[in-house]
């Protein structure tokens, strides 16, 4: 198993932890994992992106030109990398924020309502995790499980509310792509 | 087995707090602050001296007035900033003294960007200061190795009298990999016979770079050189991948080797049997291996983050013999596993002389 | 004196700022984003009482707000002195 | 909404280019622009202009000022301004630096360019931290105050006191005009804009260094709203930095 | 003539290495050696200090002063001075600075560490020129003065005015103690003294940043006789580097 | 002709003067100190700008203003002092202005002495900056060939939009020799197409070294390494002596060259037919027309004012079926006639290898 | 009081800053040589004028001079005192 | 003709000034010429001396380990140059204020009061400029007529007295060595 994962937003939209989230499940499931970050020229409110890989073997590249899978958050990512993912690769984009599609037919786009299911969720700001959801059902990448862990230890001690909040938000978020058609 | 998911600035500033760090200075800037900023806590809470400096030409002086009192010492910057430590690194080399330089390169030159870079290579390597000295020079390709060469740098600096530096990239300082930490260190050491601890009991001492009579910098100098012959001896470092059997071999370091090691996994899944050697060790470079290497794999594949830095050491370790091509980003590019592939692959057997270079420019 | 503003939405970035130092509170925040994703403030005068009083663009980082007044005739130096 | 009977009585200056700007919402910098802009709008010496912008979050300012541009190394933008003045002594030239640029790694030069008399003018925007690198403290930082270098706030016994920029060069005999403005409010703006005209005025009658010291906001590194940044410049800034006239020799005074 | 009922009533320090100096006749860096040494013995803390030799001519300053000597390059005396203080905050760390040194290259590092409140001792030897290059313009050269680099005489218009280094530290937080000295003449020579014992008093009781600031004679590169140079700090330049106490907190004073 | 005798600092500010300087900063330092202390004077009676900065780091920048103005500009210093302007240079060749740097080297490294050094020849040729950026440099051997190169050296810089290197050393920089100076220039030039003289019926211009798109950095860094090639190929310098019927080779640039000339001489007297190979360009170093001699004269002894840095560049043209020899001396010795004679003497045809150096330092 | 002096000549420099301070005027400059080729003070004091009173050893860059008097019995810390 | 000159003695005896002398008295007489200073370590009051090179070929070497000729004005100077002296070259060594001899029997060595002899010819600080006189006198070198105009460009518009002082100075240094036994 070797999966690229690329996470696109505007910053603050929490897509830098996302990745890490990721990077952290992959890791305490044995696999090999990297996790970058790139920055655009803005401080803030310009757009970000992470990339982490999971994988079986050993990681070389840390960075992917075309990754097996992006994650969109925002109308600019969304142009960006929809082009760019592999052929049978897999697109998730938050459609509340996000009209378009990307017109590809090599690959699976998933269009989730992220923001809106966070919103939901109790916490508007989580659409990262609302996404993170959708891509553990589409994939198995990690086991869901070791998502909810980890997410405990981050919010676990600060917020029971938070957390209870977040773990809704994957709940929904697998939910929401596990209802779709197949 | 305690595997952590860590950042590679804070890894290394933990790696070095572990390894005995007692006394950072240094600067702001990408992509190198996080490991400041790591430090600016990690540092105090320990009752270890951490200063940010006005100016990385500060940081490196109070980094020199820290070593010349015995301390473990070190500073991080980028590009920009060791430039501006040229002086005073030139001046620890010349009095003799220990310490730690972290060099997240970034793209050049003059403010670039941020991304990623290796053209501080001969900065680094053959001296960006004045006179004749030279700093051990580590390049790291994973955060882990990152850490394990950190956490033993201040020993190397120490064994030798002299600069090490840690040659890294914004790839490895900002990227999060899984890490096992070292123990930490004890730290508090003898009097190592040259320290500055106040005259107390025992003649004074003077730690200086000068030699206003040239026969006296002449013995200076040699004791230098000789200090460098030792390292050569003793020291280099390099990792071989798959060179066995190899066909072609692509020389690289840090992120980049890293970057090139999926590219030759991809091309040895099509039948293309090629080889990676990493230098580890920029200074003093692997010369006598990558020339053995070379008699027997007489292809090689340079790909460096600059504009063929290190091209020039590998020449002169395989001579006009070995067919040497060039593959290299610059200016924060970063070199894609498919670019390399291809470069592997369009490797024609033309002969490269040494005066031009064959520098693939994109 | 009646006034009126108008707001760039390209180029505001919804920092609020002009929000809270309109003395006629007639200023708000939109529900919709601009191309860099933030919600534009704008302009909420139904019964115009906007006077023209130049706090919403002194105060504006982004120099996102023009501002226009019941024509006066004035030279072009006098606009100037207006704005200082 | 817009009668026909109206007209503007406020406009983006002419020289301040129509683009979005890189920085936060919020940001002083934006009102800082915009202030120069209009002043060398006023003056009419867009084209005798050249600005040099530093190292900071400030870097890209020449994107958005549309007069001809040098970029300096971070704190080095006064000596790069001297090199373009005395080859060009009839040019307006003026350099735009934060804090972290001017006050740290670049006090020597702007102390020399002070001490010379170099007749420049210098747009000095304290922010009171390192924007661009993310908020680390500067040397203007205020005691206690949290950053991401001083995590348990700025301990003066260990990181020292802050530098009062202006009251320290208004010590040399070679500055023509230094004083520190604001920029809290529509009021504290406008008498920052007049004393920026002053300053260009200065340097227009060859009377010297000039500098305009700003308390600005940086709300995303101080993580406030913008509006308590502003807030904060009024109640934490100013009484440590007060605002005021350090220099004023008695050829600008005659200028007003 | 030497008495058997006679004692001495004044000999060479102990800490003062009985070795001939390569300065100049007349220069006043040997009197300010031989202060800082009195000093050092009388508090009795040759073996806990470190000193930091500048580049100037007092570079070869650890060949006369026996205490633990390190050597900066020009103008970061203090920023090392910093770095071993900090690793060793119980030692006495001085720097010995010229003024081409601390007041030309190392402006920057001179006031940091003076804001930072660095608990460490600058000696200030203000002679008005680069001594050892050979006699060139310093940012203390006077008005008019001649020196290699300025042959016309300092012209303040093109070449700026001198820096008061003690009035400009003055108006930081950071600083405990700051003065001017000269060594003019045997009183102003007293006075001197008492007031490096003071500045390193100072250090000992952790008060933080000390540094006297003393009026010397090069009296080779001003091309005058020694006593005429003596003459020439009274006459020139105390008139414009006033003598003083320009900063002594109350924590300093009490020491007294 | 008009001879007069000329001290070598005083001579190339004059001939920088002739060749239009419209704009000098420095800071004193020896042995270069007299070339300010010349401009003090002149400049100001010409009524062009001389400014003495408060720091070498100063001087640079204002040179790089006064670049960016438009001005023909430059700044001279030695070793410690060059090193402070390394992240300067790095901008300057960045942003593509041009400017002329004058380095009279010393004895290091650190605070050294100021006898006459060659080791600033890695900083000044291999970059001690950050980046992929080359000066070109300029190695003059007498004070008329200092003169000349120095006159001329605006040319170039502003040919090739980048940065001109004098490295001379104290030899050079104190010592006296008769010069033919060359005429006044006329100074004051058309707008060239990219200085900084007001918006004025034209659109701004921006003169900076940021490219923080990767993409845009590298396509600046494209068209400089193409400008390096393209000097390269036209501006490669160097003197060839009594080279046509050698058995054995001295390779030596600067003040060492001459120094090995008079050892030439000696031991041309005594029957041994050597040549001399000076380079004149130390970047771009004349690889091509050594590696041609060096086929017919396959034996080399480089001597040079520092530990072998030259050295690396010669072996670079050379390849290893040439037998070089190092004769080097440090810390601002300088090697003496006889020592080189003595080398020339026991130069035995024995291999040397490019991973071991064979220095001879005393 | 009565007091001399001794100079060491080794050490001396002949900037004649002791000639001009000594205000009983018995300082002379030698007619030799140091070994570093100065022409040293020396004491001229046929009479016993010197009193001791330290102005010469206090400005003497060189700290050639030594400075004695007629016993008076005192501590090590006053003589450090009286040369302060 | 190659003939290497070093001068010696402290700062301020005006050696360099010396040596700059015979320089330009060889460059006006058409020959190759350099002159190369070196400094103590101390700034002033240490010992300067220079080299001159007069030579009918291209001057490699600015710099000499053993001079042709040695004019040395102080006892260090003495000690340090009296021994490099190369064999058959020529020694001349101010004798008022350096009383020993080199000792050497393969060069000539020549003892002139240059010092008295300067003060006779009214100047003492011209001992530099009778040490010339005497080299002229001993090797021929450069002219004496060179020398003159030389003096004369140099001190004539300054001082008529200091310039006939300094001729005086140099005819006396010729003199004592011209009648000098052979
Ligand atoms: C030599 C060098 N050191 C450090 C940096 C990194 N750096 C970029 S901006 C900056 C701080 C800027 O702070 P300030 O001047 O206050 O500007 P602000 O962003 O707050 O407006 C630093 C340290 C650099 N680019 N160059
Ligand atoms: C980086 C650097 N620049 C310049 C010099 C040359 N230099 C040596 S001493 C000196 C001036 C010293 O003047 P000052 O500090 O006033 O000391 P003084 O000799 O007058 O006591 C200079 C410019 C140097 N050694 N290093
Ligand atoms: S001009 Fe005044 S009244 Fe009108 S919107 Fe702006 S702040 Fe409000
Ligand atoms: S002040 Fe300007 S940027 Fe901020 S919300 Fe109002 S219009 Fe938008
Ligand atoms: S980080 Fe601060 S200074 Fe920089 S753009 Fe954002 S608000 Fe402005
Ligand atoms: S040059 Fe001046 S400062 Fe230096 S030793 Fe001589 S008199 Fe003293
Ligand atoms: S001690 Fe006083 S009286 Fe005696 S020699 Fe010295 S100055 Fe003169
Ligand atoms: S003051 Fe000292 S050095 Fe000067 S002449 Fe007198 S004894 Fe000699
Ligand atoms: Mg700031
Ligand atoms: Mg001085």
């Amino acid at each position: 198993m070797h999966e690229e994962i690329i996470i696109a937003g505007f910053g603050g939209q929490g897509v830098l932890f996302a990745g890490q989230l990721l990077a952290y499940a992959g890791m305490n499931e044995g696999r090999h994992v990297t996790w970058i970050p790139s920055y655009g020229p803005e401080m803030r409110g310009g757009t970000a992106n992470c990339t982490t890989i999971i994988s079986d073997e050993e990681i070389g590249a840390p960075v992917v030109r075309r990754p097996s899978t992006a994650i969109v958050l925002n109308p600019p990512s969304m142009d960006k990398y929809a082009p760019l993912v592999k052929p049978h690769g897999l697109l998730i984009v938050d459609s509340s924020l996000i009209a378009q599609q990307s017109g590809r037919t090599d690959i699976r786009e998933i269009a989730i309502p992220a923001k809106d299911i966070a919103a939901e969720a109790g916490l508007a700001k989580a659409a990262n995790v609302v996404a993170i959801g959708a891509l553990i059902a589409a994939t198995g990448i990690v086991q869901f499980e070791t998502v909810v862990e980890l997410l405990t230890l981050k919010f676990g001690q600060r917020s029971q509310e938070i957390l209870a909040a977040n773990k809704r938000a994957l709940r929904l978020g697998a939910d929401y792509v596990l209802k779709l058609p197949a | 087995m305690n595997r952590e998911l860590w950042e590679g600035n804070q890894a290394i500033a933990e790696a070095a707090v572990r390894g005995g760090l007692e006394a950072y200075f240094g600067y702001p800037i990408t992509p190198q602050t996080e490991l400041l900023e790591y430090l600016s806590k990690r540092m105090p809470e320990l009752g270890r001296a951490f200063v940010q400096a006005e100016s990385e030409l500060a940081a490196i002086n109070m980094v020199y007035g820290a070593a010349t009192a015995g301390a473990r010492t070190m500073t991080s910057s980028s590009s920009p900033g060791v430039s501006l430590m040229q002086e005073g690194l030139s001046y620890i080399a010349g009095s003799e003294v220990p310490c730690v330089i972290v060099d997240m390169m970034r793209g050049g030159p003059g403010l670039g960007n941020i991304s990623p870079g290796q053209a501080d290579y001969n900065q680094l390597v053959r001296g960006g200061g004045h006179g004749d000295y030279h700093s051990l020079v580590l390049a790291p390709s994973t955060i882990q190795e990152a850490v394990t060469l950190t956490y033993n740098a201040f020993d190397l600096a120490e064994k030798y009298r002299g600069i090490v530096v840690i040659a890294a990239d914004g790839n490895i300082g900002q990227m999060m990999e899984p890490v096992v930490m070292p123990p930490m260190r004890q730290i508090g050491h003898a009097d190592r016979g040259w320290e500055l601890s106040g005259a107390a009991g025992r003649p004074r001492r003077i730690i200086s770079s000068i030699g206003l009579d040239p026969e006296v910098m002449e013995r200076i100098n040699a004791r230098l050189q000789a200090r460098y012959r030792e390292i050569e001896a003793n020291e280099v470092r390099f990792a071989e991948r798959q060179t066995e059997d190899a066909d072609l071999l692509v020389v690289a370091f840090g992120s980049a080797a890293r970057i090139a090691q999926t590219a030759i996994r991809e091309a040895r899944a099509r039948g293309i049997r090629v080889g990676l050697f990493r230098p580890i060790t920029l200074w003093p470079f692997p010369y006598q291996r990558l020339a053995e290497l070379a008699q027997r794999i007489p292809r090689l594949l340079v790909v460096e983050m600059n504009a063929g830095q290190m091209l020039n050491d590998v020449r002169l370790a395989v001579g006009p013999q070995a067919v040497v091509s060039f593959y290299g980003r610059t200016g924060g590019q970063v070199p894609m596993p498919e670019e390399i592939l291809a470069q592997i692959g369009g490797m024609a057997p033309t002969p490269s002389t040494n005066g031009a270079r064959a520098i693939a420019l994109l | 004196m009646r006034g009126t503003i108008r707001i760039d939405a390209n180029r505001c970035k919804g920092c609020e700022l002009c929000v809270g130092i309109c003395p006629k509170k007639v200023i708000g925040i939109a529900d919709t984003f601009t191309p860099k994703g933030y919600r534009p403030a704008i302009l909420v005068d139904p019964d115009g009482q906007c006077t023209g009083c130049l706090l919403c663009s002194t105060i504006c980082p982004d120099v996102a707000i023009t501002v226009y007044r019941e024509a006066v005739s004035r030279t072009p130096a006098q606009k100037h002195a207006a704005a200082a | 909404m817009l009668a026909e009977t109206m007209t503007v009585v406020y406009e983006r200056p002419e020289t301040l280019l129509p683009v979005v700007s890189h920085y936060c919402p919020g940001c002083s910098h934006g009102i800082i622009h915009r202030l120069v802009a209009e002043v060398i709008d006023e003056l009419g010496v867009r084209e005798q202009t050249i600005g040099v912008a530093s190292v900071g979050c400030s870097v890209f300012s020449y994107n958005y000022l549309d007069y001809d541009f040098a970029q300096a190394p971070h704190g080095r933008a006064p000596a790069m301004a001297t090199g373009i003045k005395r080859y060009r002594p009839n040019h307006v030239v003026f350099t735009y630096q934060g804090d972290g640029d001017l006050a740290s790694i670049g006090a020597a030069e702007i102390i020399h360019a002070a001490a010379r008399g170099e007749n420049i003018t210098v747009i000095f925007v304290n922010n009171a931290v390192f924007g661009m690198t993310g908020g680390q403290m500067a040397p203007t930082t205020l005691p206690h105050m949290k950053t991401t270098s001083s995590p348990q706030g700025r301990d003066v016994a260990t990181m020292g006191f802050p530098i009062r920029v202006s009251e320290m060069l208004a010590t040399l005999d070679g500055p023509a005009y230094i004083v520190r403005r604001a920029v809290s409010d529509p009021a504290t703006i406008n008498r920052t804009k007049k004393a920026i005209r002053t300053a260009f005025q200065a340097q227009l009658h060859g009377l010297g260094f000039s500098m305009v010291e700003i308390l600005a906001a940086c709300p995303i590194n101080w993580d406030m709203q913008p509006e308590d940044a502003l807030q904060h410049i009024k109640n934490a800034m100013i009484p440590y930095y007060p605002l005021g006239d350090y220099k004023v020799i008695d050829a600008v005074k005659a200028l007003a």
